[in-house]
């Protein structure tokens, strides 16, 4: 007998709990079929260089997808994640470039700007009462036209700080392990998973954002700041965009201060596909993670087939429409 | 008050080509004085959010007007309109399918991507895998560069191969993943083109991430990364416009214009073939930006 | 001694709604301290009041002789103010553990939440209100039952000085009520002062010391609860006199059967349930928390799938997959859950009232008819007494009770041939309940083949022509209506488990 | 004693519908505002042509967030909205002008394939359960594959059937008042704006759109066929989208099938400002149109006064956060 009905709780319910790492596991299906596929249906796609260059791909939108789920998860959302990202960046290349400043400084900059923009966006939903959508709307604006006033409308380039590249596409693990180059772009997004899902599990922070999603106004009367710690988590989100902001400029060795936005899309669809609802309240980091690898396994393997861009797009919708039926199965079934 | 006004309305406005056009419209509007604003959506398949640009400007009462058309057809009533109200339109960057423009300045991007097909061709020994990296699948620059290399290659180097054509937005990030699939898919590959700037600086970034030192690059346009790719070696050479001349030519043919003066129909602000060996050349330097 | 709290001359208005008029209460050191009111009479409201969560038009405050001001509810808090809330607001996402100790958690350094402590906390709170729960089960998989009892142990992990329970037993069954009431009887002891509002009366004698009865949110009179019989403060909240009535069991010898349940099924929640509703009749259900009772009615209504069992409507076996299917056949289903199954809050009374028969008043085109609609809700606000500024109110505005009515509405609007209510005067006061009790004998007068599930043995005796009594998913015997039947009679099904069947198992 | 904010949105939410003829007329504040000031600033604003160019500039995004509104209103999400409207314009382009057919079948062609579309998201999302936001963004990238894929990656012209554009561009009720060219486009916006005011105030439709959006399980256990009604939905938001693509297709001439992406963000963005919430149960056409014009009041005043364009874009946020801002300021303050 596995169910125990005195608790009050499901035998699935039950299940759900007894068997989380299994679970987890499980989890992976829709992206191992993808790899399975694609490896049955071009020789070039799995090779270390290629598994190396997925994950790599995958870097920028998957820290930015980390940012978009400790937000969703409060039941809110940031559309500014994108341009926040281009915003740090630009920040970061005002700081290293047109100051000459060290490079620690400018890895701060970066970050200071992020959290100071989340704080801002935090501020105006938790205080102002603006509509979380409205609200980080608006600041996708905002950053945008910041970003392309503040560089001049034209890119950054990092050429007085030769070792800012290394940031992303340096390997620390290669040099260790040369069998295993795998760019420090990759570690940071993993690094930053593991911060990430550390801090939803295992600290106040990571408890009030879900606490907030699941019904705010019950945290409210039970006498916790709900406010503050809502900014806190925006703040936090801002600063994982610097991360992200960091990352695509030290991989691009400037600051490109027209992109990011449609960034926000992907993020987004990376932590749902993951099984994050939008309505808060629940999501995990690794679910995140394996929707961001989902997404470029998906668009790499359709390149590596040479698949026309146009059925590229056809099939990439199809592809998350049925990945995340087939998940939604498997964990009914179960 | 009574500056004469030109509002230039173009296909794009964050690209660093496109800045380059502005550098121009502004000198020319410093050196005559003269107002000059200039707008353009975020990416070339907003067709009608140019249209609501150009109402805009019709509604501020120019003395003319520079137009980039990102499809000559839909701005076609709005154009009229403006010849009804006796405002002059200049196109410019690509140019317009009527005649009711007074002027061009313009590229043949179908020329000029030919060009950059017969110097791959000549890079790669005139026979193997070719790729090329698009910066739009639908706009008319987008078109008339893919059209232009491939066709030049179909005719005149038979040897070639395109394996591959894909479509990176310009975004040089997209751009870049774009390229490292490519070469995973085609390890033999021998050169890549890239159509716009993102394209060409993602299609360097790529090849730089793949590991790869045999990738012949040919690039279009300019900006300081491009620049740096050619003197370093990791890019062949590219394909530059003069967008600072197009610019500057679209606001004397627009003053010329609004004054009554007869223009020159076709301004022909030409295209070059740049690389390691003349890009300090004068003539050269003059046309690229930064 | 001074007082724990006064409140006085308490002034609150809502929009179209004078809610407090006046109003006062006192509370003292170690008593419990009844507030009684009809549905709508303003104890919720002033008790949002007490706890910081409204702020009083006028009217002063008092805690321990000193006027305050709160500002809100953690304010509240800090005067050690706690409350149990009559609606519930749990974080249903959360385990019962992070939800009893929300804002409360064990930390250790950089904010870092000590799991394991939580849960021995809130293990260990549960462990003294004798309730077998993990505290690391999801909320949101539990009964509403058991979800008012981790309420309650919220609010207890408080050590509030002050404890305002609205309602705490609207859902609990019998057990849970006597282990409630232990725990009332200790924290008295200790000298906590408890505000309780019920509207089961039975209770007042149990635990209260004092009884305050309100009325349209006028403060009426506060008495003795010992020197009181029950029925003068029921005449106080209601403004006259209550007879006490008994069920009158018509002959259905004669009369068809409407509903026909044979061998039903649902993994271990429903084992083998088979009974027969007649036209006319009154079929209680009781049995203990958890028995099985709401699955069996979510079973029959295509809520929920079943694994195996036939149903019979007039005698013609119907095939039930989801509740549409069930309304054609002429079944309605009163969900016990109000809030999550009965009602669209955020919509009006109307349109609640309207949400199971829109198609009665639309026509060909698909036009609404409101003003129709409007005459039916209000011909209903007026036979159910539902206590609301009009027809277009916001549902989530009433009060608790006064929702219940508008679910009630809902169906009887809809005329369905066999009626489930599932726990119908939840949350509804004595002079209502009386009222919804000959609402029921008269729609089965009509005809109509009606279930009742009630958790309320007085209720079920009070209403029920025949009691079906369940166990642990199985049906456990079927015992007649009338005064023939006892209370000990019905407990005693109700607690035969099946040992044979839960070692095969 | 200030009023707290429990009681100040309960206050106002009875404020709301004792007074909502006063209500709606202030719901235009924001836009007064906004008028007021561009006029002030400029005297090539408030002339009749520019008003007609802002109408004109609204009639596309204003139908889209109609039909954005209808779904939002269920609770749900449309993301596809942009991209459906190009392919139905496709369609309309391929019977039109590949097929050569007469008018009206173009015309059916595009509202057939919106409710088509809608009713394939509708299933998804009521069948299978595909959370909305994964189900229309998977229709999203389809159907813009779709698009690029029928019309051969290319613009499809209109040039055989002459009349098309005046579907658009045309002015009826300018050949009536010759004062008054008001462009069919907007006519048609307003039209369907009513149709879907009515639909939604006064039909079975929009009384379930309302209650799915407010308590989906309490309208299914009303013996209500929830799925059906919500496929129905999204089939009829489909519809409108169908229109909107006839509009966008007329005024341009042209189904430029690259176009659509990121017009779904203008729609939200229309509903939210509008003051519909995400969350379901509550929304207003009316609202919608409104929030619809602020944005292109904005970024056509900020165009007539010649602001720098990385500038518009700054202004264009914080005004959206100060104008949403301001509306619920009054509202709570009411
Ligand atoms: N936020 C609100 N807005 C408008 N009216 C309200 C609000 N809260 C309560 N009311 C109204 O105030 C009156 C008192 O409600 P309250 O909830 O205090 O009643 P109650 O005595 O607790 O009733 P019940 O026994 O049904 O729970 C009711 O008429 C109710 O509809
Ligand atoms: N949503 C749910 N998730 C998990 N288990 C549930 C759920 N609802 C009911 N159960 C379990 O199903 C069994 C039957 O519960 P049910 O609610 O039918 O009992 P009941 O007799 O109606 O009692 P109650 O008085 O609690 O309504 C119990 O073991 C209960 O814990
Ligand atoms: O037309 C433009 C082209 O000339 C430039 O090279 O890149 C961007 C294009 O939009
Ligand atoms: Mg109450
Ligand atoms: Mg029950």
């Amino acid at each position: 007998m596995t169910a125990t009905p005195a608790n009050g709780t499901s035998s699935a319910a039950a299940w759900l709990k007894a068997s989380q790492a299994h679970q987890k596991l499980l989890a992976f299906a829709s992206l191992v079929v993808l790899i399975i596929v694609f490896s049955l249906a071009s020789p070039n796609f799995m090779q270390m260089s290629n598994m190396i260059a997925i994950l790599q791909a995958t870097s920028v939108n998957g820290v930015l997808a980390i940012a978009a789920t400790l937000v969703i998860i409060t039941g809110g959302i940031d559309l500014s994640v994108g341009t926040l990202m281009t915003f740090c960046a630009v920040m970061a290349g005002v700081v290293l470039t047109y100051l000459g400043m060290p490079l620690p400084l400018g890895i701060a900059a970066a970050l200071l700007t992020g959290a100071l923009s989340g704080t801002i966006s935090g501020t105006l939903i938790a205080k102002m009462k603006i509509p979380p959508f409205i609200a980080t709307l608006g600041m996708m604006l905002i950053l945008k036209g910041l970003s392309l006033v503040i560089s001049g409308t034209k890119p950054i380039y990092f050429n007085d700080t030769p070792s800012f590249p290394v940031i992303s596409t340096g390997s620390l693990i290669g040099s260790v392990f040369p069998s295993l180059p795998i760019p420090n772009g990759v570690l940071i997004l993993f690094l930053v998973a593991a911060a990430a899902a550390y801090i939803l599990g295992r600290t106040v922070l990571g408890r009030y954002c879900f606490a907030l999603g699941s019904n705010e106004e019950a945290v409210r009367l039970s006498g916790v700041n709900t406010d503050a710690w809502k900014i806190g988590i925006y703040a936090l989100a801002g600063a994982i965009c610097g991360i992200a902001g960091l990352l695509i400029a030290s991989r691009l060795n400037s600051a490109q201060p027209a992109l990011g936005q449609g960034y926000e899309l992907d993020a987004i669809a990376a932590v749902v596909i993951g099984g994050t609802s939008l309505s808060g309240g629940r999501g995990t980091v690794l679910g995140t993670i394996i929707g961001a690898l989902i997404m470029s396994v998906l668009l790499n393997g359709l390149r590596i087939l040479s698949v026309a861009q146009e059925w590229q797009t056809v099939l990439t919708g199809s592809i998350i429409i049925i990945a995340v039926y087939a998940d939604m199965m498997r964990r009914r079934r179960a | 008050q009574d500056k004469m006004y030109i509002p230039l309305i173009s296909k794009g406005f964050q690209h660093q080509f496109w800045q380059a056009v502005k550098a121009g419209a502004d000198k020319a509007a410093k050196e005559f004085d003269v107002e000059v604003t200039f707008e353009g959506p975020d990416n070339e398949t907003m067709v009608d959010k140019q249209i609501d640009m150009l109402s805009a400007a019709l509604a501020k009462k120019p003395a003319a007007i520079g137009f980039a058309a990102l499809d000559s057809q839909a701005a076609i009533p709005l154009l009229r309109k403006a010849q009804e109200q006796n405002i002059p339109i200049i196109a410019f960057d690509s140019g317009v399918d009527s005649d009711i423009p007074m002027a061009t300045a313009a590229t043949d991007n179908i020329a000029a991507a030919a060009l950059a097909a017969d110097k791959m061709a000549d890079l790669i020994g005139d026979e193997g895998k070719v790729a090329l990296v698009v910066h739009d699948q639908t706009s008319r620059t987008g078109i008339d560069r893919r059209d232009g290399f491939v066709n030049r290659i179909k005719e005149a180097h038979p040897k070639i191969e395109i394996v591959s054509i894909q479509y990176g937005a310009g975004d040089q990030l997209q751009s870049t993943e774009i390229t490292k699939s490519i070469l995973q898919a085609n390890p033999d590959l021998k050169g890549i083109f890239g159509s716009n700037e993102g394209s060409a600086i993602g299609v360097v970034n790529g090849v730089k991430e793949s590991g790869r030192k045999d990738v012949v690059i040919i690039g279009y346009d300019s900006g300081a990364a491009q620049k740096q790719a050619i003197k370093d070696g990791l890019m062949a050479g590219a394909i530059t416009q003069n967008p600072v001349g197009i610019g500057y030519e679209t606001v004397k043919a627009a003053i010329a214009a609004a004054k009554g003066e007869t223009v020159e129909k076709n301004i022909d602000t030409g295209f070059y073939y740049y690389d390691k060996s003349n890009i300090d050349d004068p003539k050269i330097a003059a046309v690229l930006y930064d | 001694m001074t007082e724990l709290v006064r409140m006085t001359g308490i002034e609150k208005r809502f929009p179209g709604v004078h809610a407090l008029k006046q109003a006062q209460f006192d509370l003292k050191r170690g008593e419990v301290h009844a507030l009684m009111g009809e549905n709508g009479a303003g104890k919720s409201t002033l008790m949002k009041i007490l706890s910081g969560i409204y702020r009083p038009d006028d009217g002063t405050v008092e805690i321990d002789g000193q006027p305050i001001e709160l500002s809100g509810p953690k304010a509240a808090q800090a005067h050690g103010i706690g409350i149990i809330h009559q609606e519930l607001s749990l974080m249903n996402d959360l385990t019962v553990g992070q939800n009893i100790l929300i804002g409360k958690e064990p930390r250790r350094s950089f904010g870092r939440l000590d799991e394991r402590e939580l849960n021995r906390q809130a293990g260990e709170l549960l462990g003294s209100m004798h309730m077998k729960l993990d505290p690391k089960t999801i909320v949101a998989e539990l009964t509403i039952a058991r979800q008012q009892m981790i309420e309650i142990a919220k609010a207890l992990s408080n050590r509030s000085r002050i404890l305002i329970m609205d309602e705490p037993t609207a859902a609990l069954t019998d057990a849970e009520v006597s282990e409630l009431f232990a725990i009332i009887g200790r924290l008295k002891s200790e000298g906590v002062g408890i505000i309780y509002i019920s509207h089961k009366m039975d209770e007042l004698k149990r635990i209260a010391d004092r009884v305050t009865v309100m009325r349209d949110g006028e403060y009426v009179v506060t008495v003795e609860a010992a020197d009181t019989p029950v029925s003068t403060i029921i005449s106080m909240m209601v403004g006259r006199a209550l007879k006490e009535e008994t069920v009158t069991i018509p002959d259905l010898d004669t009369a068809e059967t409407a509903l026909s349940v044979r061998g039903l099924n649902r993994g271990r929640v429903i084992r083998d349930v088979s009974f027969e509703v007649r036209h006319g009749e009154i079929l209680g259900f009781a049995g203990l928390m958890g028995a099985g009772r709401t699955e069996v009615a979510r079973a029959i209504f295509g809520a929920d799938p079943k694994d195996s069992g036939e149903v019979f409507v007039h005698g013609k076996p119907v095939s039930i997959g989801t509740p549409k299917d069930a309304v054609r056949a002429g079944i309605g289903y009163l969900s016990e859950d109000r809030k999550h199954f009965g009602l669209a809050l955020g919509m009006d009374v109307r349109a609640n009232i309207a949400m199971a028969s829109l198609g009665q008043f639309t026509d060909m085109a698909g036009r609404l008819d409101e003003k129709a609609m409007q005459a039916t809700a209000n011909d209903y606000i007026e036979r159910l007494a539902i206590r609301t500024p009009d027809d277009r109110q916001e549902v989530q505005l009433l009060s608790g009770g006064n929702q219940q009515k508008v679910v009630i509405a809902k169906w009887l609007l809809r005329d369905c041939d066999i009626l489930i209510f599932d726990e119908p005067t939840r949350g509804i006061d004595v002079g209502a309940k009386g009222e919804i009790y000959r609402l029921l004998a008269a729609l089965a007068a009509d005809g109509k083949a009606i279930i009742v599930i009630s958790s309320e043995l007085p209720e079920i005796l009070r209403v029920s022509h025949r009691i079906a009594v369940m166990c642990e998913g199985r049906l456990t015997g079927i015992l007649p209506g009338g005064a023939g039947t006892t209370q000990e009679e019905i407990m005693h099904l109700a607690t035969l488990r099946d040992a044979m069947t839960e070692e095969h198992a």
